[in-house]
């Protein structure tokens, strides 16, 4: 299956792309999808364990994706 | 009831939102601006683009002002957070709560300014007088974390 | 340093105010706003007419003004107090700070309106729709006290 | 000697005036002023120990006034 992982700020920067298409095996987590994109290029800047959005709503690293979820890598935020 | 937040990419007109929220059931009006400042870190600052997962920060700015209405009985409060290039003394977010009280409307601003630092998917990258610029995070300059210390 | 207080017998000017409280030192601006609500203790009023021991009350204005400059390190700040016969809506009183962070800028807001209320001698006399009007005090309508309680 | 005792709100409504002029004994204090207004016609909505201030300055009971002293009786405050 695949997600779209989206980056923002520092992380689109380092990934040179705000969009990132990942296959999966089923029974995949958010974990694996953060493993994908820090074996990438530009992938060094990721923590292991980054903010991360799964389809607009915050979830943790053991959460299940779907295929065609969209799952937003959240550099630490800075509004107000 | 009037509670609305947007996420804006134009200046912030903050006397049309305290116009927006004024009721005669309120006592006490609390705003709350934040602005540019020229410097931060001991940096000189020339000005702030703010970026968002703009969606997201919708819903999540949505979601704080929910959260604060049912928090501290809040009936009427707005909150606009803008986008895109800001010069310096420019006002970035503003909140504007009514409330019969003054301690809930301090208390309700008070609430969701920090979570909106907490939450709000958004960014900024500041300019600086001498031509650089760098990503912020709260806590300052984001540092990026070396890959050996994550233990993967 | 901007530190500018005032007991004044016309309409506040809230957006005049914050323009002269704005500096691009400051990130956070917290602006309080006292207006007159429609009921009170259950009543429904039709206005407030403020009064004061005007001599004293621009040196006590004057004197937390100073107080909070020096306990939250507030360079920018401006106070106006409102006297004589207000509306439903009208603000009474307006307190704008700016400061280089937020939690100053809120502390610094809320300082000030607590001490206005404890020792700023200004009183009100509550109209209501039925035609009375009352003296009223921070706890509520003032109690007399009983010559006879006070062991004279 | 001679003070001039100020009465707001409430307590001018009481005494029918804003302005007394109280006259004591030498090494006299707040408390014999604050007595004498008391024992006067509408003097009974004055509590035993009000808020007072001397020349514009909150001061208590026993604080000694002076000849020409201004002292306010301040009835509970409704500012802000």
């Amino acid at each position: 299956m695949t997600v779209t992982a989206l980056l923002f700020a520092s992380y689109a920067e380092a990934f040179g792309s705000d969009r990132v298409e990942i296959t999966l095996a089923g029974r995949s987590t958010v974990r694996d999808v953060v493993d994908q994109l820090r074996a990438m290029p530009g992938g060094a800047t990721l923590p292991a364990t980054p903010l991360v959005a799964v389809n607009l709503t915050y979830a943790c690293a053991d959460q299940r994706v779907e295929s065609g979820d969209e799952v937003a890598i959240i550099p630490p935020v800075a509004g107000g | 009831m009037s509670i609305r937040t947007a996420i804006v990419r134009r200046a912030i007109e903050v006397g049309a939102l305290m116009a927006e929220v004024r009721d005669t059931a309120d006592g006490a009006t609390v705003v709350f601006l934040g602005t540019v400042r020229e410097v931060n870190d001991g940096r000189a600052v020339s000005g702030i683009e703010y970026s968002a997962y703009g969606e997201m920060a919708e819903r999540e700015l949505a979601s704080i002002a929910s959260e604060c209405a049912a928090a501290f009985d809040v009936a009427h409060l707005v909150v606009e957070h803008r986008l895109g290039a800001l010069a310096l003394g420019d006002t970035s977010i503003a909140i504007v709560v009514a409330h019969a009280h003054r301690a809930e409307a301090y208390d309700a601003s008070r609430f969701v300014i920090e979570q909106v630092k907490q939450r709000l998917p958004v960014w900024k990258r500041e300019g600086y007088v001498d031509g650089a610029s760098e990503w912020v995070s709260a806590g300052g300059i984001e540092q990026e974390r070396p890959v050996q210390e994550q233990g993967k």
